[in-house]
Formats: C-alpha cells, sequence, structure tokens
C-alpha cells in the first residue's frame, strides 16, 4: 500500500460526490410512503401556567389527522438526563420532570404544548392556530443571580429553589486556594461573560418516526450525532420501547456541533404518534423553530481571580460561575459547566492550587447544553483572560508570563484531578511565534495607524480533554451512559471491509479517514473500505461523535477490531502457509513468512475463511468478522497556542480580523487535509462567538435573536485565510493511534485571542482603562468601551 | 392549484402547484430534486441557490409559479455530461471546500455564477459574493480556496492544506 | 418599551374624562380597532389590526380601565392574541389636570411584544409602540375636539374612515 | 404560508385592476421581503399579484432632462449593472446579496420603506420622483415613516426618475446579522445644494439631516460637519446598536460620504 493512501495522506474525501451533485441523503429527504406532518404549537410566553387545552376546533380541520397534547403523554417518560452532578455538599443536583409536551405549565418561549398531525404541513399549521390555549402567565426568570435570591419566581414549582446545583471542585481546596489568594503579591481579578449562543447546524432537525404494526417495530430518521444514544435514551426512558423492537438512523447529518447529541421532544413525539395514528410522521424545523428549541451553548458569568507571586508565578486561582440550564436538563446539561469545564482550568499551567464554584440555575430559556467545545472554552476563555489581564497589570509581557508558568513535566497532575499524559507547550508557543512574524507587528501597527486604524495583537494558550473517556471514571463523575466507542471490522471473502462504527460522520470525513487506518494496517487500497455508520440497525451499540472522539475513540475501536481480524487472518495464512502463526507478518496486503520468500495474498486468505475447504476447520471459525469495544485510559489533551491580529475602526468600533494562526498539537494525525478543515471551522465559530453572535433573551424570557435577522452568524467576509499548524506533534500515550482530537480546538482557542487583541489595540491608542469587553465585540460595544461607556 | 411548466437541468417539467408553492418545494417535492437545501426562513443562508435564467436565485424565497416557463438549473443539473464533477465541483473536493455538505448545493449554484459574470475573482470578492450563503462547517477558508481554484488561479500560496 | 408624553385638549376634565370611558371614543381612538364591545365597568373585547410593512396581523383581546380616580386618572390596558404573530400587550396611566381651562393628558406607556413579534422584529417594536401610543392619544384628542382642517385631510389619521369616527365626539353628542 | 392565488398579469393596468377589485391583494414585486413575511404567517392575503411579469416595469433609460428613470420592477442587479449613476448603482450592489439582489426590485423596497432599507435615502437625497400608475409623487412628499408611504392601497410605483447629483456616495455600515444598513446615509451635492439621507438610524424611518446639509451646502467637506451633533433621540436602540451609536455613526458615515464623493 503507497504511503499516500494511508495515514497522515491528505486523502480527498469520498463523500463529497455525493454532496456536491445534490445526492446527500439527509433527514429531510426521505418520504415514507403515506407520512403525514407533524406541526409543534409553541409557547409564545416564557412561564405560564396552563389552564386548559382546547382542541376540538382544530381536529376537526381540513387535513388534521390527529392532535396531541400534554395529556396524551401522561404515563409517557420524561425526557432524561444523561448526567447527574454531585453537588459540594454531597447532595445530587436538582432535576425537574421535562415532559415531552408540556404538562401544566410551559417554561420557556418555544416550549411545545401541543402536536399537530395533518396531510400537509400547512395545514398542521393552519389547525394549530386553532388551538385554544388558556394560558396565566407569569413572571419569567432570566437573570440567573435573580433567580436564586429569596422569593424569587420558580421555574418548577416541585424543587426547592432555581438552583440545580452548587459545585464546588476540588472542595478540599477551598481553604487553601482562599489563603494563598489572600496572601499573594498580586491578584488579577476579572468578570465576564460567555455569552448564550445558538449552535446553528445548516441543517436544522428533523424526525421522521414510522412504526409497523405488522411486527410492532418501531423507526426514527433523525438528525442525530449518535443514534444509539437516542435509541438508549428514548426507547429505555420515554417510550418504554425496548430496544431490540426500536430502530433509530441518522443518515447524512447536516451538522451538530454537539446541538444534535441531545435526546429531543420533537423524537420522541414523531415516534409516539406514527403508533398512535398508525401512519408514518415527519417533522422539519424551520430555522425560526431551531431558534427556540435546539439546546443553546455556552452562557456562564464568570469572576476569576488569579493569585501571582511578584515574579508572576502562578499561586492559586479561584472562579465563581454561574451557568445557565434553562427551563430544563437536556441530555448532557450538568456536565458541562462541571467536568468539562472545572477540570480544564489548570490550563497550559502549573498553578498549584484552584478552586472551581459553579452555580447552575434554572431559568426560563431554552434549554442549554453542549455546544462545540462545551465547558473547555468557557475555561479557556476566562483563564486566558485574565492572565493577559495580569500580564498588563504586571507590566510584562503575555507569552513570557504564560511560558513562565507552563506545564513542563508529563505525565502532569492538576489540582483539578486531570492527568495530562503528554505535550509540549513550548514546542506549539515557538511555531506560534514563528508563523505570527511577532517581531513585525511594530510596523504593521504603524501601517494600520498611518490608515487611522487600532491595530492589536492577542495570543493565548488553550488545552482540552476529549476523547471522553473512561467510563469507570465519567460513571463516578455522575454520567448515566458508558463512553467507550465500538466497531465491527467485518471482511468480506473478496478481501474488501466494512468497518460498521458507532461514531457518527455529520461533516468529519470519517468515511475517508477512517479507511485509511485500515488500509495502513492491512496494506490494501481506501477504496476496498467502506465505513457504516449511523443505523442502529447495522451498527454496533456506539455512543456517537462528540467531544472530539471519533478518532481517539471510535477510531481506536476500529483498530482492536482491526487487529483481531489481522490476528485470524495471520492464523488462517500460518494453515495456507503451513508455517507458524508467530512468524507471520501482514505487509503491502500480503502475508508473509518471515526469513522466507513465502507470501499468500490478503485476498487469498479473506476467500479461505469465507470457502474454507484448505482450513483450520479444527481450530478456528469460518468467517472474518470481529467486533470491538474501546473503553479509553484517559482524556487526550491536545493544547495549542493561537493569536490573532486585529484592526479596529475607532471611529466606529468595527474590528476586523487581520491574521489569525493556529499552532496545535493534536498528536498523530490520520488526514491533515481534514484536520486543517476542522481547525478552520472552529476557528470561525470561535470568532463568531468573539464577534458576532448573541443569543439574546428580554426579561420577560422573550427570545430577542430568533432568525438570522438578528442572530449573526459569520460570513465569508467576516473571516480572513487562517493560518493553521500541527507539526508540534506529542503523541497521546493511551490510544493505539496516538492521537488527541481536533475538532473543537478551534472553538475553544480563538475567542480569548480576539478579545486579547482587541484590548491591545486600545490600549495602544490610550485607553488604558479598558481591560475587558463582553462578548460579542460588536462596534457598538467597542465604541462604548472607547467612550467610557 | 395551477399548472407551471419549467425546464429544470434541460428537461421539461410541469406539475400543479398552489399560489403558495415555493420553488424550493416544487423542486424537493414534486421533482424529488432534494440536493437543493432549505435551511433558514428569512432568506439568508443561501442553502437553497438554483439559478432561474441563468441567475442565482433564492429557491426558497421565490414562488414556483414565477418560475413558469423559466428555465432553472440546481445542483442535479452542474455534473459534466458524463457524470463526472465539473470544474467547480471538483475544486470543492479537492481543496476540501466542503464538510457536512448541507450548504454546499448553494456554495456551488453561487460560485457558478460568481465566475460566470467574474471568471478571475479576488479573494476578496469571493467573500464578498458568498455574504448571502452561510457555512458553518468550513469557515469558508477552503470555500474561498477552492473558488479561487476552480477559477484557474494558482492557490498554492494559500495557507494550510 | 416605555414612554412618556402628554397632549393638551381644549375641554374640560370633566369633559375628558368621560371620553376616556366611552366605547366609541376609544374604538375610535385605537388605531386599527375594527370591533370594540363591552363597557368600562366590564371590560371591553376588541378586535385591532395591526399592519406594518408586509405584515399585517389581527390581534383580539381585551381592553380594560382600571385604578380609575375620578376624573384624575386611570390606567388603559390591553392585550391581544395575534394568532401566528404572537401577542401585544399595553398599558398607559393616564393622568388629567387643568390648565388655563385646558386639560393636560400625561400619560405613561409600556408596551411589549411575545413571540414571532418579539423573535423577528426587536428593532421596530419600540419605534412602532411609539407611534400606536401617539396615534391613539392624536385620535382621541381628535375625537374630542374635532379634527382641525389639516388632520381632516390627512387620510392616514382614524385608520378606518368612516365619516361619523371623524367628526367631533362633543359634535356627536350634541346633535 | 397562507394559501393565496398568485397573478402575474403582464400589463400595469391588469395588475391595478387586479388589485383594485374587492379581493384582498397584495402586490408581489421581487418578493425577498413579502415572501419570508408570508412564510411566517405574518401576513395573509388572498391573492398575490406579482409583478415581475410586466415588462414595460422593466428597464433603465434617460429622460430628456437627464434623469435616469428605472422601471419599479427593475431588480437590484440590474440597477447595479447600470454605471449611469455611479453611486446608486453602488448602493444597489450591496443591497442584500447577489441571489437577493437578483430578485428584489426598487419598486418593492420603496414601497416597502423598512427603516433600514438602503433605497429610500437615495431616493430621498436624490430628490427622486417616485411615478405610480396614478401620479408622481417628489421624494420629500413620499415617505411617511416607517414602512409609510404615500401610496395608496393598490397604487403601484412603476417608475423612480432620478436627478443625477454632481457628486453622491452612500455609506452604509452592515447591521452584521441582517446585512440591512444599522446605519447608511447618501449624500448627494445638487447644483442647488446638497442633500443628506438618512436609513436604519431613525425610528420613523428614512430622514433627511437638514443640518449637514445646510453646512454642506456652503462647504461640500467632512470638515464642515465638524461642530455639529446628531440627536440620539428617536434613534432606534436593538441588540446591534444604541440609539447614542446610531446618532454618532450618522456623522461619521456623512463624513466619509462627503470625502468619497
Amino acid at each position: 500500500m503507497p504511503k499516500d493512501g494511508g495515514i497522515g495522506a491528505s486523502n480527498k474525501r469520498r463523500e463529497d460526490v455525493r454532496f456536491l451533485t445534490g445526492k446527500g441523503r439527509y433527514t429531510d429527504d426521505i418520504n415514507i410512503h403515506g407520512q403525514a406532518y407533524a406541526y409543534f404549537l409553541r409557547s409564545d410566553v416564557a412561564h405560564g401556567t396552563i389552564n386548559s387545552v382546547d382542541t376540538s376546533a382544530a381536529s376537526a380541520m381540513d387535513g388534521v389527522v390527529g392532535i396531541l397534547t400534554g395529556a396524551d403523554f401522561e404515563g409517557v417518560g420524561s425526557i432524561p438526563c444523561g448526567w447527574q452532578v454531585t453537588d459540594r455538599f454531597g447532595e445530587v443536583m436538582q432535576e425537574p420532570a421535562h415532559p415531552v409536551l408540556a404538562q401544566g405549565k410551559v417554561r420557556h418561549v418555544g416550549d411545545p404544548i401541543a402536536m399537530v398531525i395533518a396531510e400537509s404541513l400547512e395545514q398542521a399549521r393552519t389547525a394549530a392556530e386553532a388551538i385554544e390555549v388558556d394560558i396565566s402567565e407569569l413572571p419569567a426568570v432570566v437573570d440567573m443571580k435573580e433567580a436564586l435570591k429569596d422569593g424569587a419566581t420558580k421555574v418548577h414549582d416541585d424543587l426547592t429553589s432555581n438552583l440545580c446545583y452548587d459545585w464546588g471542585f476540588v472542595e478540599e481546596n477551598r481553604d487553601a486556594v482562599d489563603e494563598a489568594i489572600k496572601g499573594a503579591d498580586h491578584v488579577t481579578t476579572l468578570e465576564l461573560v460567555n455569552q448564550r449562543l445558538v449552535a446553528n447546524p445548516m441543517e436544522p432537525r428533523v424526525a421522521v418516526g414510522d412504526y409497523n404494526a405488522g411486527t410492532d417495530d418501531s423507526t426514527l430518521y433523525t438528525t442525530s450525532q449518535n443514534p444509539h444514544v437516542i435509541r438508549l435514551l428514548m426507547g429505555a426512558f420515554v417510550l418504554g420501547i425496548p430496544e431490540h423492537k426500536l430502530r433509530v438512523v441518522a443518515p447524512d447529518v447536516g451538522g451538530g456541533f454537539g446541538t444534535k447529541i441531545f435526546h429531543y421532544a420533537e423524537e420522541a413525539a414523531c415516534t409516539f404518534a406514527a403508533k398512535r395514528v398508525g401512519r408514518p410522521v415527519k417533522w422539519t424545523a424551520s430555522r425560526s423553530e431551531a431558534f427556540m428549541s435546539d439546546a443553546h451553548g455556552r452562557d456562564h458569568v464568570t469572576k476569576i481571580e488569579l493569585a501571582m507571586d511578584k515574579d508572576g508565578n502562578f499561586l492559586a486561582l479561584r472562579t465563581d460561575t454561574h451557568a445557565n440550564m434553562g427551563a430544563y436538563l437536556s441530555t448532557f446539561a450538568p456536565s458541562v459547566p462541571t467536568w468539562l469545564h472545572g477540570t480544564l482550568m489548570a490550563g497550559n499551567y502549573k498553578t498549584p492550587l484552584i478552586y472551581v464554584n459553579v452555580k447552575a440555575v434554572f431559568t426560563n430559556t431554552v434549554p442549554v447544553d453542549a455546544y462545540r467545545g462545551a465547558g473547555r472554552p468557557e475555561a479557556t476563555f476566562q483563564l486566558e483572560r485574565v492572565i493577559d489581564k495580569a500580564a498588563r497589570e504586571m507590566g510584562m509581557d503575555p507569552i513570557k508570563l504564560r511560558r513562565k508558568n507552563f506545564v513542563t513535566e508529563f505525565p502532569y497532575a492538576t489540582p483539578v484531578a486531570v492527568e495530562y499524559d503528554t505535550g509540549d507547550y513550548h514546542a506549539t508557543m515557538d511555531k506560534l511565534e514563528e508563523i505570527i512574524d511577532r517581531k513585525g507587528f511594530a510596523a504593521r501597527r504603524a501601517e494600520s495607524e498611518k490608515n487611522g486604524k487600532l491595530r492589536g495583537l492577542g495570543i493565548n494558550c488553550y488545552i482540552e480533554a476529549c476523547g471522553i473517556a473512561p467510563s469507570n471514571l465519567v460513571g463516578q463523575l455522575g454520567a448515566r451512559a458508558g463512553l467507550y466507542e465500538s466497531a465491527t471490522v467485518r471482511v468480506n471473502a473478496t478481501g474488501g471491509v466494512v468497518v460498521m462504527t458507532g461514531s457518527h460522520s455529520h461533516g468529519q470525513g470519517h468515511e475517508t479517514s477512517f479507511p485509511q487506518v485500515i488500509a495502513e494496517m492491512i496494506g490494501i487500497d481506501p477504496s476496498m473500505v467502506e465505513i457504516v455508520h449511523g443505523d442502529t440497525a447495522n451498527t454496533p451499540m456506539g455512543m456517537g461523535t462528540y467531544g472530539s472522539r471519533s478518532l481517539a475513540v471510535g477510531g481506536s475501536a476500529m483498530v482492536k477490531a482491526a487487529e483481531k481480524v489481522i490476528n485470524k487472518a495471520k492464523k488462517i495464512a500460518a494453515h495456507l502457509m503451513e508455517a507458524s502463526e508467530g512468524d507471520i507478518e501482514l505487509k503491502d496486503g500480503a502475508f508473509t513468512v518471515a526469513g522466507t520468500d513465502k507470501s499468500v495474498a490478503w485476498g487469498d486468505v479473506t476467500l479461505a475463511a469465507y470457502v474454507p475447504h484448505n482450513y483450520p476447520l479444527e481450530e478456528i471459525e469460518p468467517g472474518l468478522e470481529e467486533t470491538a469495544f474501546y473503553d479509553p485510559a484517559n482524556f487526550t489533551y491536545p493544547a495549542g497556542a493561537y493569536s490573532c491580529e486585529v484592526e479596529v475602526d475607532p471611529e466606529t468600533g468595527k474590528v476586523t480580523i487581520e491574521r489569525f494562526a493556529a499552532a496545535d498539537d493534536f498528536g498523530n494525525i490520520v488526514n491533515p487535509m481534514i484536520v486543517d478543515g476542522q481547525v478552520h471551522g472552529g476557528l470561525a465559530q470561535g470568532i463568531g462567538q468573539a464577534l458576532l453572535e448573541n443569543c439574546a433573551y428580554d426579561d420577560d424570557g422573550q427570545l430577542l435573536s430568533g432568525s438570522y435577522m438578528d442572530y449573526a452568524m459569520p460570513r465569508a467576509d467576516d473571516v480572513p485565510f487562517y493560518d493553521v499548524d500541527h507539526s508540534c506533534q506529542t503523541p497521546c500515550t493511551h490510544n493505539p493511534l496516538g492521537v488527541k482530537g481536533c475538532g473543537e480546538a478551534g472553538a475553544i482557542g480563538s475567542p480569548p485571542s480576539v478579545v486579547n487583541a482587541v484590548v491591545d489595540a486600545l490600549q495602544s491608542a490610550g485607553h488604558k482603562d479598558v481591560y475587558h469587553i463582553d462578548m460579542p465585540l460588536t462596534p457598538s460595544r467597542v465604541w462604548s468601551a472607547m467612550n467610557g461607556g | 392549484m395551477t399548472k407551471v411548466s419549467m425546464t429544470v437541468n434541460g428537461k421539461s417539467v410541469s406539475g400543479n402547484v398552489e399560489g403558495r408553492t415555493l420553488l424550493s418545494a416544487f423542486l424537493r417535492e414534486d421533482l424529488k430534486l432534494t440536493g437543493t437545501h432549505v435551511g433558514c426562513d428569512t432568506s439568508q443562508c443561501g442553502a437553497c441557490v438554483v439559478h432561474v435564467n441563468g441567475e442565482a436565485v433564492k429557491a426558497c424565497t421565490m414562488l414556483a409559479g414565477e418560475a413558469d416557463g423559466a428555465d432553472v438549473t440546481t445542483i442535479e443539473g452542474m455534473a459534466n455530461d458524463d457524470g463526472s464533477l465539473n470544474a467547480i465541483q471538483q475544486a470543492f473536493q479537492d481543496h476540501h471546500g466542503l464538510q457536512c455538505g448541507f450548504c454546499t448545493p448553494g456554495m456551488v449554484m453561487s460560485a457558478a455564477s460568481l465566475l460566470k459574470d467574474n471568471p478571475k475573482p479576488s479573494e476578496g470578492e469571493i467573500r464578498e459574493y458568498l455574504e448571502g450563503n452561510i457555512c458553518r462547517c468550513t469557515g469558508y477558508h477552503n470555500i474561498v480556496k477552492a473558488i479561487m481554484a476552480a477559477s484557474g488561479q494558482d492557490v498554492s500560496a494559500i495557507a494550510a492544506e | 418599551m416605555e414612554l412618556s408624553d402628554e397632549k393638551t385638549i381644549a375641554a374640560s376634565v370633566e369633559t375628558v374624562w368621560t371620553a376616556l370611558l366611552d366605547p366609541e371614543v376609544l374604538k375610535a381612538s385605537v388605531p386599527g380597532c375594527k370591533e370594540l364591545s363591552g363597557s368600562a365597568e366590564e371590560g371591553f373585547q376588541a378586535t385591532v389590526v395591526q399592519k406594518v410593512g408586509p405584515v399585517k396581523a389581527t390581534f383580539k383581546g381585551d381592553v380594560s380601565l382600571t385604578e380609575m380616580v375620578e376624573p384624575e386618572s386611570l390606567t388603559i390596558t390591553g392585550a391581544g392574541k395575534g394568532g401566528a404573530a404572537g401577542f401585544a400587550k399595553g398599558g398607559a396611566n393616564v393622568r388629567l389636570s387643568e390648565a388655563d381651562g385646558q386639560t393636560v393628558l400625561s400619560y405613561d406607556v409600556e408596551a411589549k411584544v411575545g413571540g414571532k413579534l418579539a423573535q423577528l422584529g426587536s428593532r421596530i417594536i419600540d419605534g412602532f409602540a411609539k407611534k400606536m401610543a401617539d396615534q391613539f392619544f392624536e385620535n382621541f384628542k381628535a375625537q374630542i375636539e374635532g379634527p382641525s382642517d389639516e388632520e381632516a385631510s390627512d387620510e392616514d389619521a382614524p385608520e378606518d374612515s368612516d365619516g361619523a369616527a371623524k367628526k367631533s365626539w362633543i359634535k356627536k353628542l350634541v346633535s | 404560508m397562507y394559501n393565496f392565488d398568485l397573478e402575474r398579469p403582464t400589463r400595469v393596468a391588469d395588475a391595478v385592476k387586479l388589485l383594485s377589485d374587492s379581493v384582498e391583494s397584495q402586490p408581489l414585486g421581487g418578493g425577498q421581503t413579502l415572501i419570508p413575511t408570508l412564510k411566517q404567517r405574518l401576513a395573509s392575503p388572498d391573492r398575490l399579484v406579482s409583478l415581475g411579469a410586466i415588462d414595460e416595469m422593466k428597464g433603465i433609460c434617460q429622460d430628456d432632462s437627464g434623469r435616469l428613470c428605472i422601471g419599479g420592477a427593475t431588480t437590484h442587479a440590474a440597477v447595479a449593472a447600470d454605471g449611469s449613476y455611479p453611486a446608486l448603482s453602488a448602493m444597489a450592489s450591496h443591497i442584500g446579496d447577489p441571489a437577493v439582489r437578483n430578485r428584489g426590485t426598487i419598486g418593492g423596497s420603496l414601497a416597502n420603506n423598512d427603516p433600514a432599507a438602503c433605497y429610500p435615502s437615495a431616493v430621498l437625497a436624490s430628490n427622486a420622483t417616485v411615478v405610480t400608475n396614478a401620479r408622481e409623487i417628489a421624494a420629500d412628499d413620499y415617505f411617511e415613516g416607517m414602512f409609510s408611504t404615500a401610496l395608496d392601497e393598490g397604487e403601484i410605483i412603476t417608475e423612480v426618475k432620478f436627478p443625477v447629483p454632481e457628486k453622491a456616495n452612500y455609506q452604509k455600515f452592515l447591521q452584521p446579522a441582517s446585512r440591512f444598513a444599522l446605519v447608511g446615509v447618501f449624500v448627494a451635492k445638487h447644483s442647488d445644494g446638497v442633500r443628506v439621507a438618512v436609513t436604519g438610524a431613525s425610528n420613523n424611518g428614512v430622514f433627511r439631516w437638514s443640518e449637514a446639509e445646510a453646512a454642506l451646502s456652503s462647504d461640500f467637506s467632512a470638515g464642515a460637519l465638524s461642530d455639529l451633533t446628531v440627536s440620539a433621540d428617536d434613534m432606534i436602540t436593538d441588540l446591534h446598536g444604541s440609539a447614542a451609536y446610531r446618532a454618532h455613526l450618522v456623522k461619521v458615515l456623512t463624513g466619509r460620504a462627503v470625502s468619497a464623493a
């Protein structure tokens, strides 16, 4: 097998051909004979008591097949939460019920009240408008700090307050951290907001429920990153359908970014309704509907304090964060501000003492859950912003201050309970300094100033924990699921290979990169390897794709299964060549006997496995198919150094990204082209968060940014060409590929560098009191900051 | 219902539509040409861009009835006659100008429209032209690069591949 | 949206107070009001059609008069559902005082919208609400005073331009 | 969308007739605002009268007095490509996006009079005349506040006549999500004085900044604006900018437009 098609090759993506010719098959492209269409009537108030829902007039309207309300789901389970956090007093979090359709109360704008099923979508919508809903509006709880005050209106009457949990980490360090901060030479403090975002994959969510009355089987086609997880959650916890009678298919999925991990009410409703009305039921979200029903991301308000000695050595770090859960607990929501955030507060630095406090709060807003990076961008942003401020206060170079505090010895156990297996933070910083021409910055700044613009340079580091992660560990931390991954490697008689993976590709290019690994292992052309994913009926139980885990965990499962296959094939080859199994080597698609010129081709062995005429039947079974589950020993820790150069128009406050550079350490790389693409996309989302995106509510819980008219998505002219580099590679020590994961890095690492750069630009123009501007750094906000606002 | 007839990807087609039927719905549901995607409802994302009488339009913001008699090209009509990718499509594959593929049909249709009017666009012209096409995956880097490459420009100096 | 303003009306405080409680006057004053029934004591039911650019929504809802301190002050509140558009509600605290034989009507208005109107229209809601409030009190003033020549020719003044609505309310009372 | 009948008359007179009979009808220009609105079910006309098939309403020419005459159903793309009034073409080339410009029309934009649309500022600053099936309306009489115009029900903009100024320029500061104007300023220097029209900023829609016009009429330079301030009263405040910020932008953009004209 030539090297240019295996690990390390920038193979072109095979899936592109169908996407480029309009032949992709997304969920909304699926139409089942006889299907009816669902429309959800949603609350337009943020909080209220439902007095009555009268569907009588609507039921009689043209085309209406059926109408379901909360009452139809009595006895059906609650949408489950997959992670239980225990608070700093040892108590488990408050966990409210989350009915499929609202029962008794509506708790956010967009909360579904009724589902209308009709012959056409327009008929369903028209009928929905005829449903008479009598709601007594209640005061809405929107601001997190207000929500925790005594006497605040409760989002859930049956809970003791709006506090989901009060998490302290590491609680045993609390006093020591307080002491260290009290006694430090210098403490830098920063209060900041990590604003609420909407993931906005370009494909809105879709669900098609189908029921076969003859076999009592249910099928759900859905826009999901993890069909097996949906099958488990929906089957076992909501609808009571045993998994063997439930199939979940996630075909081509048009982007996820976290928001398609979660089990949503509409999925359960369509599956349930298909059986109830005896018709396939299809629901397609409009973008407006997506804004008020997709789980949102981020939404933290934080105070961070960094204590240093006089030389700038980090002594202690303390953070106090309020994290918005929204009105209900989405699937993995409780884990985001805790285990995906608090454990990353050490960053790339050897701060000996860290204490993180997070108060998770219920509000009358759309539920908040993981969005690209999930918790890690929030950790990185506050840490890298406070270090930037500290450097200014201490009069130190921001890179030198960071380098002084880098972790340099591995493995390194942080004071926040994770162990970095490997890394080299100086190397990525060296690489970054090389790419960005820091020496030339002064001249570039002078040039900008000549044109009446301010120029700023922002630098930061990041680390993330991905490849989530050891099941026994996450189980202790409250996960209600395992976090292994699975693969079945099936070799056909003629030598072709099918890999059935529990990972799910929705843009990441698994169909191209996974075969590269198999091709490398066997020495065949990647075109002989096919990837099957996204259908619980023909893939082994897997946990899906998020948290940059596909290659690190799913790829490792595939390697394990392939190794089993190869070991078996070696036995067959040994038999065919009448040699000892221990002497068999597999290389370039042929088995050889070490030290001899004996050889048998891969295809001859695979044929023998299925046509076992000359075959050691007494020792091994025919066939060549193996399944493996891989449960990682640790997270992986990609890390890097990022830099942004901006120009600020001092008259208007408009920020333009002039340069953006990223030096990442992702360990080993399978397909560099795909890795670059993943970083590019992450950078655009991070730049979008820094400059453009903002999901805003008013005081009454009305969603103000409910469409692309007000939610500013990054466009082609908002971003530059990026300089990305991943030549610094410290391979992961605990997975067979030595890979770390690259999907989230860009989104994690980029927001602080943008904000650092803008602050740098403003400082350069004498705005010495501007240390921080909350994201997004809209022209209006930057102008206000420059004008004392 | 009113009868509409048009030419789509070189073939004469007709169907019965309501006044409110959008061109995107007619293409996707009546003609089963599901390559034209619908990603928003305010005419901003551009996943639905098709060509009507040679001009890029948003098929979700045009009534099917208004396309009566028109010549329509969708992503399904873009490949070469032998079924191979055309120059733009090929450049998107060569330069990894797509990830999830959902915005891609609109991107390709917009790119084709741009290159028709401006055969050698600059980076800035491409970025500006794409303001009506939102991609959430690629960060646009490789889309811009692919379009430059499709126009025959040397993109080897553009960072990172 | 919150807004405070005042209008001077060429009539006595008692006349203005009586007009405030009159369903006919209310109907003619609420911009876009197509139907109004009920009474000041029991509350009114109203149907209001609002057109803003391409948007045309019909709101059905209630208008009530509360905190009445005759003839000094009262609160007018209204809330209507606009079907797919969402809802709108608003209130005005109205105070009357006499000045130079005329009545100064001062008001504090608050307006809120929900649903699609909030999600899609945030940039124009404040401006629109101000315009509506202003029109309401302009119409109200015109009802009592009768339209000026200029206003009478203004085709945009009370939208349902049936002749009766444009006649002075006082003239109708005495005629 | 609620359903409606779609009519595609080929003559102005037929369109006017369709719009004036008893069926609740609405004219459909390029539909780039109306169709999204209908998709949200924010209006429910019984009939849409498409103006897109009326050839007599399309095209650009010059009349005897040198005015640029643009048919009401002419697309933004066509105006952008014309170039005989460069500032106007440049403005049209930044409305929406390319696909929107291929459908959206000048008549549709002006009839809608969105407070953040670009065209109203060009018409007002250019002192253009809006021609309808029934009459001619001077720009100063046409705009009546946000989304309000002098048009009667069923009245169609058939043409807009632009005097071509000696110098003109439009500066648009983008609202980053919708890409409408957060603030847009059109400055036009005519032989008899300067007109400055501002869009995007005010709750009352497009307006003329008369103080700037006076200052610029005697000294057409950005410096002439230095002592002027713009009141933030009645400016729009939203997610994207405060009233004070918009007021500030009006002055900045006016200066830039003057410099670039």
